[in-house]
């Protein structure tokens, strides 16, 4: 909820799956009609009724402005700056918002291999606005990352998380907390965390759910129900 | 000019034991039945070229025909892990699987070196990453006009390439539409090419969205209606998202992979 | 997202003097309208890119709008010369007229690589010539995986492309079809685009070879049925042979020329 | 004529409008029916009733097998190497087969300016054989010639002129006389040729054409006609 809030009405945004695209239709069901869905797979404007399992589905293609190869999705749309957000998910992160998809231990000798880059480098470096979504604790929030997948470029970087948001500061290049989730302490979230936390000045509490916003949220779930 | 053949006589001639073969298709138009063709012919130390390497290549590489693989994402779409792919990378089973690692941009951009005959593309990617720590085929060079450096990744020519396509026609040309992915430099990329369509028609009606590729570019061409179960083509079938869910559970232990291998997909 | 308004009014707001700009289209969709209130408008020193200059740039160059072109085929197709492009070149009249020549292929890669945000393409061209000796867009870089040395044509990126499409709809997205040529590259390669079409429909209903240019890459729209005679609009309109062979006589002599733009054209 | 019987059936042809054009169509009619006609305009696959008076003609994309655009036909199809005939004219040819269509005179004071480049450099490079057609004289056939635009690649090159056929030799990389025209003779051709000809030891005359090649001819022609 909080990460589709992220997205304003005619942003173009670029789309992973899973809860990229939830966010990303529930802004365009709520707040950002007009915002535009890039998919990897190459479709541009879509409008699922349904958040698609895979960024293959038919209804991507078939609710498209229109479909262009994958070379043209990243050469002549993502790397030419014309995508304002990317939404990404990463099993670690480190105080710099450098994101591993890669591996968890030694390259050479996995303990998890994780699925890998696909978009993500790219989508990071290239999206005007980058927006992590991850679940918080200290397997995820690492002092380094075992591996550098992909490295936010200089826009803003905001990364949000079952307990809060952070934000990359500009100045200091280091991820800052912002914001808690109701009920959350910034204490809790010092204690999810693998390094030193920058806290802001001001710490605020983000909105609950609005009821439209649930009742929203509730429809795309069920819709997806298998 | 395309042969018109049958799906096992076009992989016995078309993918040898320790070939590149690149089976393409982005989430649609996976070639599973030419995949499980190459499974049952029992195809041995190939190298597997693909983006998203999905559960058609978690099922190769679990029946052993993989040393290699060159792909940017591989995972099951909204699912989870590619159990098989993960044994064979963490645990060496049932053989040892070498990688060889990009990112999409990466990889899509190999294929259109090597569909425009170039040894190399050029791209802005895998900036401050470690891929190229682990990824020979990734490497700089310098604008000769603005003296910024940029990515270079070396380009990818497989030995085959196979892909799925909705149709055909007698003399071999092949018809796709929907999400085409990469499918088109795949195959202008590979020295040979193998294509099975849901349907032989006897004129290609031009669609929307469709590519073409004349029958001259084209190795072989067989007939596989629902050749691309569970995943799908668009105007003929629907993807099998129950299976890609069923997958994660089938696929988790070898005994239950190889029992579901056997009565599957044979060989 | 793009504006629909006219093309007196997008031509007044998108293109200045001193501009770069590329009125595209290769043979077929060649927006002669835009040019003409270009022309109009007394725009001068324009820099003039485009692959095949044809009578568009004839008439333009023979009206003093321009004082470079960059280009790489400057013929009347299948007719013979473009006679005020070749009075501008070996005369300089009405002005001395700078060139920036390439071959096709290295034009084309220019709008791929301003597509692609990328300083500069890289492809296998202009061996051996002395096109690289006149013009200093053209270079060379050395790939990292095999040593060979490969040419490298720097981006071009226009300050406005313009082109013409059969229709927009309502929410400016524009689609075109049958020959495409290097418009999609164009107008992304574009820091600002205008696009003429036959016609405003309320839906694009998408048809076989269709590009379709969302309204929010583009910045402004204006419907001018016709605006690509004597070139043509597939599905509205043929090609004006008559008028191709017509302009070699036309445009031999100044005065004829200047009567003809008078007359035909104004401003 | 000469040049249509250059092409084989089943060559893929990469046609430049004017003479070229003529010639495919030609072979297209008479010997080479599955032979493939590619335009620079993007066509791949077309077969026109009538050779357009220029690449970009409507019939030439509504009769092909699928249209692409200008910079895939560079990249993914001549580049790349799948284009076994390139047809090209000239204003200037040296011993050589280095080939001018840029400028007469200096590039920077040019007596003559002519169209330049287009597809020629790369169809001369990357085609693995190479048609030159074009107008026996010393104005054309030079010592050397003013601007190289354009160079064929280390494949066959056959030089077709109003007088006889010229190859270059892959020996010597240096043009020989091989064939004339009937009621031509080689001092005919020496007079013509701008620097001393080398003549093949055996020099045949080229069939005159047949007459199913002059009614195929005629009956272009007449459908060409404004």
């Amino acid at each position: 909820m909080v990460a589709s809030r992220q997205l304003a009405d005619g942003d173009v945004c670029l789309v992973g799956i899973g809860l990229p695209s939830l966010a990303a239709n529930l802004a365009r069901r709520l707040h950002a009609p007009a915002c535009v869905l890039i998919y990897e797979s190459g479709t541009i404007g879509s409008k699922p009724a349904v958040p698609p399992l895979s960024i293959g589905d038919g209804e991507l293609a078939d609710t498209a402005d229109t479909v262009v190869s994958v070379p043209e999705i990243f050469n002549y749309w993502l790397q030419a700056g014309r995508v304002d957000v990317g939404f990404l998910g990463a099993a670690q992160i480190d105080r710099h918002a450098n994101l591993n998809t890669t591996v968890i231990g030694r390259y050479d000798a996995p303990e998890v291999r994780l699925p890998g880059a696909g978009g993500a480098p790219e989508i990071a470096s290239s999206a005007r606005r980058v927006v992590v979504v991850l679940r918080h604790s200290r397997r995820t929030f690492v002092e380094q990352v075992d591996f550098r997948t992909s490295v936010p470029g200089p826009g803003p970087t905001v990364v949000i998380t079952d307990l809060g948001v952070l934000e990359r500061s500009p100045d200091r290049g280091e991820l800052e907390l912002r914001a808690v989730h109701p009920g959350t302490s910034v204490d809790d979230v010092r204690a999810a965390t693998g390094w030193e936390l920058r806290v802001a000045g001001r710490v605020t509490t983000t909105a609950a759910p609005t009821g439209p916003e649930l009742e929203a949220l509730r429809a795309l779930r069920a819709a997806m129900a298998p | 000019m395309a042969e018109i053949t049958t799906l096992p006589d076009a992989v016995a001639s078309l993918v040898s034991d320790g070939d590149l073969v690149a089976l393409e298709g982005f989430t649609h138009l996976i070639p599973f039945a030419a995949a499980h063709e190459i499974v049952r012919q029992g195809r041995r130390s190939l190298t597997l070229a693909r983006l998203t390497p999905d559960v058609i290549y978690d099922q190769m590489i679990g029946a052993g025909c993989a040393e290699r693989l060159i792909f940017s994402w591989g995972g099951n779409p909204g699912v989870g892990s590619l159990h098989r792919l993960r044994d064979a990378v963490e645990h060496g089973w049932p053989r040892p699987l070498a990688l060889e690692e990009h990112s999409h941009a990466g990889m899509a951009n190999r294929y259109v070196a090597g569909a425009s005959g170039l040894p190399m593309a050029v791209l802005r990617g895998y900036r401050g990453t470690d891929l190229g720590a682990v990824t020979s085929s990734v490497a700089t060079v310098t604008c000769p006009f603005t003296g910024e450096e940029l990515t270079a990744v070396a380009s990818l020519n497989p030995d085959v390439t196979v892909i799925h396509a909705q149709q055909c026609d007698r003399a071999g040309n092949v018809m796709l539409w929907g999400i085409t992915g990469v499918q088109r430099e795949a195959v202008l990329a590979a020295r040979r090419s193998l294509v099975t369509v849901e349907e032989l028609v006897d004129r290609l009606e031009p669609r929307p969205g469709s590519v073409v590729l004349p029958g001259w570019v084209v190795t072989a061409v067989a007939v596989v209606p629902g050749g691309a179960h569970p995943s799908y083509a668009a105007g003929y079938s629907r993807r099998d998202n129950a299976f890609y869910r069923a997958w994660d559970a089938i696929s988790r232990d070898r005994d239950t992979f190889s029992a579901w291998m056997a009565a599957h997909v044979g060989g």
